[in-house]
Parts: C-alpha cells; structure tokens; sequence
C-alpha cells in the first residue's frame, strides 16, 4: 500500500498548437521522482469515462513537485483535459511503468533521442536527465519530426540538447521522418531512446540491428488497470515473458520502453 | 456488527472480493490495497497451460463500462500453483480461484491440481465470451452446464462457484442446471457481448471483433438477474456486474446476493475495494444493521 | 450525395428515424424538430384499445442510460387513427407506426384497422419487457414469434417490420425465425430487462420492479446483435440501441444496419435527431462517400 | 420548432442552508417569459446522467433576461449543480408545463401560498406575479414550512407577501404542518395555491374539498422527456385525460399545476 491515486492541482494550461496543450500539475513529492519515459494513468471527471488516459512525463520540477504533460486531444477524454483550467483538479495514478535505462549513461557516447509527433514529449525530460546526470549538451542529440511547420517544444528541448527537426512535407528541418533526419543530419548514434508511431519504431528497430546500436523505445497500447493486471496492454515479446510465459510483455508494467530486441512490433 | 458472509462454508470477514481478470492475483494490487482488508481475492482464469490470449486491440472504452476480448492469457495452473498462490497464502484473506479449459477436461484437471493448494473456493469460468472452445459453449447451454459441474463438482476438493453468463434467454434455467448438477455456489454475471467499430478506421475497435461488456452500464442487467437467480435456487450468490460504490454491493446484496465482486471500477480507483467495504460498515452502522444478513434479499 | 434508404420498398429521405415509446407521435417534438426533416417518425405501441400503463415511477436513471417501465400506455388504434396520423400526415416524412397486442388477435386487430390509413410501415413490438401479456412471450420463443410474424404478415397491407428483444441467448435464431415468418424487416433491439434498487427505501426504483434498460450504456450489446442479424438474415434492418450521435449511427450502419432510430436521446436533447442527420451529412461529405449504402455492413 | 435546448450562463450561486442552493442563470428572452409554477429542465453536463431534472421556476428578472432556481442537493445531478460557479454553462430547456393560474386573481380575494420545504420555491415568483398583477400584499398570505429553525427565501417573500412559518419541530414559528399554520393562524384561503411533499398536498386536497375552495397543487414525478411524449410522468387523474383517454395525466405537460379534484393523489 504505498501507491494511490492522488488529486492534483491544474497550475497552468498552455495551447501549444492547435490541437496540442501543455498541462502542468502540482503532485506529491512521490510522484515528482518519476524518471524519464514514465508515463502517469488520468482520471476523466466525467463518469462516462471508466478508463485512465495515460500520458508520458513530459518534464518534472522535484522541488515545486510540479509535473508537465503534454498531450494531443484525440477523444473525448483528451479532449476534457484540454479544458481544465488553473486551480481545476485531475485525479491521477503514477509514475507508473519503467523509463528509459539511462544509469550507465557515457558523457563520451552519442545520445540520440528520437521523437515523432506526440511522441516527442518524453524526450525533454529524458535530455534533461541526461545533462544532469553528465551528458554534454553536444552528446545528446535530439531529432524530432512533425507534420509540417507548427512545432511544439523545441525551444525547451535546446536547453538540453542539440535539437534536428524533421517534417512530413518538407515546411521545416529536413522533408521526411526521423531516420531521414539521422541520415541526412549525419548523425551517428551510439544509443537511441525513441518515442513515437509504430512505423516510425519498426524502422528505428530495423536501423539498430543494422547499425548494431542500443535502441530503448516506448510502445503504445490502450489500457485498463495501468498496473500490470489486466493483460489488456501487452505486446509481442521476443522471449518468454516473465508474467503469463507466452512472449506477451505488458506494456503498462514491463514498459513502455523496451529494448528495441526485446519486443516484436 | 457482523460483515462476514459465509460462502458454501468458507466464511469471508467481508462480503467483498473482487472480480476475476480485473485483479490479476492481487500483486499489482497490492501497492494500492492491504489484500488482508478483502473478504477473498479473486484471481484471473487459470488454465491446465499458458494461455497466449487474443490479439491487441484486446479493450475498448463504452459508455459507463468498457468492453474486453483479452481471451483467458494465462501462465497455466503450474507456475499459478508455484508462484501466484504463496504470495496470496501470506495475506489473511480468502482465495478463490478462477479456472477456464476449453474441454471438460482441462477443467478437471486444474481443478484436480488444485487439491492441496491454499484455494478455498474454485470459480468455474464457463461464460467467457471472448475464447472459441469452451467458455461459453457450456454457459449458454443447460445440459452442458449441468454436465459439466457434475464432472468438476466431483474431482473438486474445494467447494465449487458456477459461473454464470448473462448472454441467456433465461438466467434461471441455467443457474438451476448449475444447482443440480451439485455447485455449492454461483457467481453472475460474466460479461456480456458486445461490438464497438472505430467508423474512422471501418475497423472493429477490438481485434476480436465481439468482446465483453463490464462495469456500471451492466449493472441494472446483473442486478435483475441476481435477484432472479436468488428467488429460484438456494445455493449463495457472488454478485457482480458494474459495482464501483458501496451503495451498488449494498444493491446487490439486497437483490439477494451473498457476497459481491468489484470488477471493472478497479480501473477507475485502484483501491476503489476499500471505499466499497468501509462504505457498506458506514451503511450498516447508520441503518443500524447488525449482521449483513438482515438485509439479504430484503426486496420483495 | 445520396443518403436515401430503402425499407421493403418504402424509401426515407434519410436513414434516421426515432424510437417507439420516445417521441410520442411527434406532437410534442414537433416544437423541437422539424418532423418533415426526419427519415421517418416511429410512434409510441398502439393496441387495439386503450392501454392503462404501469404504476408509477416508471422510470430510473442508470449510468449512461435509464430503465424504463412505462407499460405500454396508450390510447389506442381509433384514437390514433382520428387525432395522431392526420397529425403525422401533414409532414412530408415517413410513418412507421408500431404495434403492441396482449394476443395474436389483438395484434391482428390493429393492423387490420391501419390498412387504409396512411402509416407506410408497421412495426411489430413482440419485445417489450413490461408487460406480462404478450410482448416478450413471442420475443422470446422462435416457434411463437415465427407464428405471430405470419398471422401478422397475412392480416397486413402494409410491409412490416419485426421488432426483436435483446434478451435472448441466440439473437440470430428469432431473426431467421421472423424471416421465416414472412417479416419484410426487422428492428432491434428493443430494452435489455433490468432492475435498480433505492437502497435507503429498500424498494425497487421502479414500481413495475423490473425495467427495460436503455441509452448509451446498451449501445456495443446493439451494434454486436446488429451484426450478427445483418450476417444471419436478408432483411433490412433499423437498429437501434444507444444512438445519441452521427458517430453512433453510423456504427450501427457499418454492422448492417440500413435505417437507425434515436430513442433515449432525445430525453437528453429533444432536437438531437437533427444533429445526426447532419452529421451523418457531414460524415459522408468528409470522407468522400456518395452512396449511404456504400458503407452499409463494411466492418466484416 | 419554436423551442430549442440553450446554453445558460450562471450569473451567481448562493448556498441559502446546508443543501440548500440558489442559482440565477442568464437565460433567452424566450424563457424569461416563463409563468409562476412552471419549470426548466437541466441537463447534467456529465454524460452518464442522461435524464434532465425538472426544477422549478423561483423568480425571473425579465429585464435582465435571468431566472433564479432554488433546489436542494438529493442526488448526482442537484450535487453537480450546486458545484456551479459564476460564467459556467448549464444546458436548459423551458419554461415547460403549465403554471398556477392567475388570469383571474381577484384583488380582494385572499390567495393563500402554501410551500413545503424545497416546494416554497415557486411561491416566491407566484407572490411577485400575483402583488404585479394587482392583489395586495395583505391579501397574498405565504405559510411555509421547514423542518426547524434553518429557513430560507423568507425575506425575498416578504417583498410580495404576508409570510407565516411553520416548522416541524416548533423552533420557529407554529409547530406542525401548513394545514397546522393556516388554522393556527387564522388564515381563511380564497383561492389556494400548493407546492410540497405529497402528504402535505393530500392534506390541502381535502382541506379544499371540505372548505370549498379553489385548490391548485404542483405535483412531482420522475421525467424523461419533460414535454409529453413519453408518458413516464403521469398521475392519477379523476376524468379521462385528453392523451391517452386512460386517466393519467402528464405531469410535466398538462401540470405540474393541477387543480385538486382533477387529480387523486
Ligand atoms: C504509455 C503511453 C504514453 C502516452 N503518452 C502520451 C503523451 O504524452 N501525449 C499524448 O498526447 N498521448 C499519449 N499517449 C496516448 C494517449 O494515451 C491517448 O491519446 C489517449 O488515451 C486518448 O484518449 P481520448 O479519451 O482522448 O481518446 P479516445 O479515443 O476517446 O479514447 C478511448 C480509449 O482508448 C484509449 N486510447 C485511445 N488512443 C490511445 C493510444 N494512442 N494509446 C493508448 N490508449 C489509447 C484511451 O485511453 C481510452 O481508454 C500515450 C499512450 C501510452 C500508452
Ligand atoms: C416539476 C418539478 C419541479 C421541481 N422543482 C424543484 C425545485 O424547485 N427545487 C428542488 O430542489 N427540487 C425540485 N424538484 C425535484 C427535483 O427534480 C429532484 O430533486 C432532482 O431531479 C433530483 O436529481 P438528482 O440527480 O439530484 O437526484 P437522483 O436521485 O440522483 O436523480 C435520479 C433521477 O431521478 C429523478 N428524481 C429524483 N428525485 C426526483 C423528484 N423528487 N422529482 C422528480 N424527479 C426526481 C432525477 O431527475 C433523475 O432523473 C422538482 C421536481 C419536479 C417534477
Ligand atoms: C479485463 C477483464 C478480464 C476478465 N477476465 C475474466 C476471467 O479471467 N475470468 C472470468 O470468469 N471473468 C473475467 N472477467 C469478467 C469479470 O470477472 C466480471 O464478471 C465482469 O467484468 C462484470 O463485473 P464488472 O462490471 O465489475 O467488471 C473479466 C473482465 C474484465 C473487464
Ligand atoms: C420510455 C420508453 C418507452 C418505450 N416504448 C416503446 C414502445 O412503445 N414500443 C417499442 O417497441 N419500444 C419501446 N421502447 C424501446 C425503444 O423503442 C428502443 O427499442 C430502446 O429504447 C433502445 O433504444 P435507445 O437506447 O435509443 O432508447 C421504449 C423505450 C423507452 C426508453
Ligand atoms: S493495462 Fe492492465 S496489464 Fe497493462
Ligand atoms: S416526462 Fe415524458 S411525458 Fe412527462
């Protein structure tokens, strides 16, 4: 009994573009030692809605035990947290999941974050904790792809990192995905974390084993418990897993983030 | 006052469980809840073998419920036996265990390997909408239901719960197959059936295409069957279907259930079971109930 | 762009019509819709004579929906002939006017004395849960619902439309048998049978104890017997069960469905029938779709 | 099509007791035209309450285009309404059912208003309508009744009227019901006006009958539609009704307001 589900407090709502808000909500201490590619479970207010939404940990302020979202309204339930306001309150269960490995972090190796569309949030807080924990700015190189020109979180992303930016039509940064942008940014990664579509991580999985490099990624599944109970979430698994020992990993519990090796997209 | 409720002999201090598949063994639940504070705990479908389950998309949100197709995944009764069911024997809690087979066979095997483990109650799961064999084929069908629980009720050690399927013409019929075929309990209602289809996509929401309907929006359904099922056998009832509230088990108990399961609203609150156990005392002291029984069946 | 339907040779404008028992015969609506933009107006359960209803209360809310157990209350067919089909008349909009009898002779009665009237489709109702007479008897038995389909059928000018009950273990089963019985259509579903419970008064929330659950919350139990009817028969079909949008028509229609009904909806937004028909308008309009039946029974 | 469902605006909200709740809410010239004993119907703006809730019609500033609602907090839908804050929206539809009738007020006649409890609201636009429509405010005599010494809408009353209380538990005023204050108080009723709990109707039905006066009483019942097409609503009424030629009649559209021997409570 050390985990519960908490109500925080709405501090700000930001519209980054049209469609995509930046929430940030006071937590409790508990919740602020979240590490990067967590996620927290969102509760809607309104009762129609029985399933938590959840959300990747965009950014965490330990001291003000202040955590940032940053979303995408796709439904309804997106939809309604786009609409609190400063002061409303959201129920919440987290951190929840396990983050991207980063304890052996090497200032000398290439970090190279990979992040597609809503994808891209979990990457500031990961090169955030990747600088502090030493990484040079110029050893963490993030390479972000959006849609056409309206961006979001780039200039809180060059805080920590180099930052390349790719777009579907070519309106900003290199024309095409990621992987185009590793390539046509010259970049060579010694380690990749990435989050975004599923095509994008097939192809990000393809070019590790290629390039024998380390790739963490972050899987979507849609959800019930968040906890690891229900076995709603999981995903095809490489080996056994430890759970149900039929290659099924759970995604809420054993990820988001996995080994690009470990999981068969 | 007196919470506890006695269940074909196995007396739980609560009449609060909580359904199973919701709750997987209880450890992930564990970090939210003190499992010694649950009248018994429930465990998801265990088969003879691993179970790989359905493929994903295996849930989808409905209004005030949602619906599942994740097909009975399971590890199999033997790394259940080593690994789920020690980690239950250390909380004082009771333990029933839910078991699935798509043969009458499989059945009786789990339940047979079950014989000397902790398990107080065995839950035979034979209205799972969401696997091909087994499952269902005998929850819709009273002579295989009453075969069926003849065959487990004898090569169980422990008493047995028949659980029933709503997606019947007449729920009576079959919890009377049940009755006779010698199951020392019943459980309603399984899930019922259900479609979602993504109109963007032109897609089933989930890969299963059908899948099973849970949580509150179920609830007036679950709650007329328990009341049905209690007029028309006498065997004790664990009622379920859409309880997320002290109020919806203290319904259920009054439709005439024994005991009540929490399910789906376990995805809601994590610890949503402690709410609804200390809001049943909160009810019993201010209605003045001493034992949860005055109240059993108390709707006419 | 064509969003025209055909139901046994009777062609609505558009594919949205309400549901029997919620909208009257459209009088008091008529404030809030334009009847003439509606692809049909289906009116309350007519019998033979004048029908007292249940006791109240006759309805209770449930989440994402609501029982209800009205009991059929109305003024029968020499009423409805003289005061609500003149009314209904003077829009350009089909009539679908639905049938309750306690007995065969009782529903034969009414259709016989609609023949000349200007009601374009007939809905049989043998699946309302709230009576004790009739209805539910011959929803629930194929042998009896493929009798009253055909006696129906013989006594009828008009084509007509068997409406189904949910509350059956094979739905598919009564389809084939009301296709057998000479049905020119089939509508579904009607209410799921459920019961609440006001713990605090220990007395059912409804006087008739029993009520047939409606709204959203029933709505993936329709879409999934709209498709399992839609694969089993040939016949049209209006489905129903939850529709409170575009969105939700459409689903319906992707599992089968040719024509759709707003019921409970329209509690929650007397004019929400509008907003459909012009979602659906838009739907088709954003995704490049000419025929409405193009997308009819898409998801397989 | 002449009615529609509209957008409110909450102009103030007031706790007047315990569960007891005032709100005034900026409605459409349509509505402000509303008659004393009608009622609106408010929708929840969470989506698992499907049913409106009929509240009755407390006052209306025409001028301003507001109504003010008074109810208590029974259940989820009245809870979420009293959670309502200045600039909220509530969903509403109305006015809806037929008022008391005062086409005929006569002023030298004693109209009585008789509210019990959560019905006392009504009277208080009732008083207002009658004083407007020419009665003075000596002949307008309000009994209400509470349970004790917590009262409310007491001094928005005595603008319109004569006010004498009774409470259940004798803290204030006369002890007893409002049958109890009218004798106590030697109140000799005109012409009856009702609003409250059954027993206390009952009580005024056969008051009336016996005394020979004209007696209009609101009545309650659970509602779907609110408008007269579903038929949930109805009570038993003495001759056949024009709907269904069965002896019910609709509550919410041929009432709320009924005399009393058109109805057997
Ligand atoms: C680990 C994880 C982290 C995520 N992080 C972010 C993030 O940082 N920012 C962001 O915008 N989105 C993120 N998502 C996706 C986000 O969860 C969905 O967009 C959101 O749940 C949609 O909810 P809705 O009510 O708006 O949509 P609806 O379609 O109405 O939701 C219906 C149901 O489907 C589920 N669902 C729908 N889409 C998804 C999806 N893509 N993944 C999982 N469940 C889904 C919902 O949770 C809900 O249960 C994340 C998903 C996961 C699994
Ligand atoms: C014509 C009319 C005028 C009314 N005027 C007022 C008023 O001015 N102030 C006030 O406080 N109350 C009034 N009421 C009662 C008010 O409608 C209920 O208290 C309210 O609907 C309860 O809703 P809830 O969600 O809080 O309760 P819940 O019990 O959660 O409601 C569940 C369902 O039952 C219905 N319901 C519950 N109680 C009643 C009731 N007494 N009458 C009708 N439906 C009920 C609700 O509308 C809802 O559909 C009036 C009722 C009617 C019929
Ligand atoms: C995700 C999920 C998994 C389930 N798995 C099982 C199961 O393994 N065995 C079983 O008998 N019932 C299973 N059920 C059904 C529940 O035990 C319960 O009967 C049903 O969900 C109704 O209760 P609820 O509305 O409280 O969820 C499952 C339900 C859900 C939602
Ligand atoms: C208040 C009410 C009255 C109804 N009366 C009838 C009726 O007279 N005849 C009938 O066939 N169905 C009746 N129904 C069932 C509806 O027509 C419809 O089948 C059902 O409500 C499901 O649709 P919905 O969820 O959109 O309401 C009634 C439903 C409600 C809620
Ligand atoms: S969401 Fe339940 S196991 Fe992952
Ligand atoms: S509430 Fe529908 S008729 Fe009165």
């Amino acid at each position: 009994m050390t985990k519960d589900k908490v109500k925080a407090v709405v501090v700000s709502k930001e519209c980054l573009m049209d469609d995509i808000f930046s929430l940030t909500i006071k937590v409790g201490e508990n919740i602020s030692k979240a590490v990067p590619g967590q996620f927290i479970d969102l509760y809607s207010n309104d009762k129609s809605r029985m399933l938590p939404r959840p959300i990747s940990i965009c950014d965490v302020d330990s001291e003000k035990e202040e955590m940032r979202i940053v979303f995408r309204t796709v439904g309804a339930g997106t939809s309604e947290f786009s609409t609190y306001e400063k002061g409303d309150t959201v129920e919440i269960v987290g951190p929840l999941g396990n983050g991207y490995d980063i304890k052996d972090a090497d200032k000398d190796k290439v970090h190279v974050l990979l992040g597609g569309g809503i994808g891209i949030p979990p990457m500031l807080y990961l090169a955030k904790k990747l600088n502090e924990a030493g990484v040079p700015k110029d050893n963490i190189k993030t390479v972000i792809g959006f849609r056409d020109k309206n961006t979001f979180l780039v200039e809180d992303l060059e805080k920590y990192s180099q930052v390349f930016i790719t777009s579907d039509n070519g309106e900003i940064g290199i024309k095409g995905n990621v992987i185009d942008g590793l390539r046509e940014y010259n970049i060579k990664p010694d380690v990749i974390y990435a989050c975004g579509p599923t095509p994008m991580l097939k192809g990000i999985s393809a070019y590790a084993a290629e390039n024998s490099v380390t790739a963490y990624i972050s899987l979507e599944e849609r959800m019930a418990c968040g906890i690891g109970a229900c076995l709603a979430c999981v995903c095809k698994s490489s080996d056994v897993d430890g759970h149900s020992k039929v290659k099924n990993k759970r995604i809420c519990k054993d990820g988001p983030v996995f080994l690009s090796e470990e999981v068969e997209l | 006052m007196n919470m506890s409720v006695d269940i074909a002999g196995v007396v739980m201090k609560n009449p609060v469980t909580v359904a199973s598949g919701t709750f997987g063994s209880g450890m992930e639940y564990s970090d939210f809840v003190d499992l010694s504070a649950l009248g018994a705990v429930t465990t998801k479908g265990v088969a003879n073998i691993p179970w790989q389950g359905n493929p994903t998309p295996r849930i989808a949100e409905t209004p005030s419920g949602m619906m599942n197709a994740v097909g009975l995944q399971n590890p199999g009764i033997d790394t259940f036996l080593e690994r789920d069911l020690p980690f239950l024997k250390g909380y004082d809690t009771k333990i029933i265990v839910n078991v699935c087979g798509k043969s009458e066979d499989d059945y009786v095997d789990v339940v047979e390997k079950l014989a000397d483990s902790p398990a107080d109650l065995l839950e035979i799961n034979v209205s799972c909408p969401n696997v091909k064999e087994g499952g269902i084929a005998f929850g819709q069908n009273p002579d295989a239901l009453f075969e069926i629980t003849k065959k487990v009720k004898k090569a169980a050690k422990q008493p047995i719960i028949m659980k029933l399927s709503p997606n019947v013409t007449d729920i009576t019929e079959m919890a009377r197959a049940a009755e006779a075929g010698g199951a020392d309990a019943l459980s309603l209602i399984n899930t019922l059936t259900g479609m979602k289809i993504d109109i963007y996509k032109r897609r089933f929401a989930v890969a299963n295409k059908t899948g099973g309907v849970s949580g509150p929006a179920i609830r007036p359904i679950a709650v007329r069957m328990v009341y049905q099922v209690a007029k028309a056998v006498k065997l004790p009832i664990i009622g379920m279907g859409g309880i997320a509230s002290a109020e919806d088990a203290i319904e259920f108990i009054m439709a005439g259930a024994t005991a009540v399961s929490v399910g789906t609203a376990n995805f809601r609150n994590p610890s949503v079971t402690l709410d609804v156990i200390k809001g049943i005392e909160e009810f019993m002291k201010a209605q003045g109930i001493n034992d949860i029984s005055e109240i059993r069946g108390c709707v006419d």
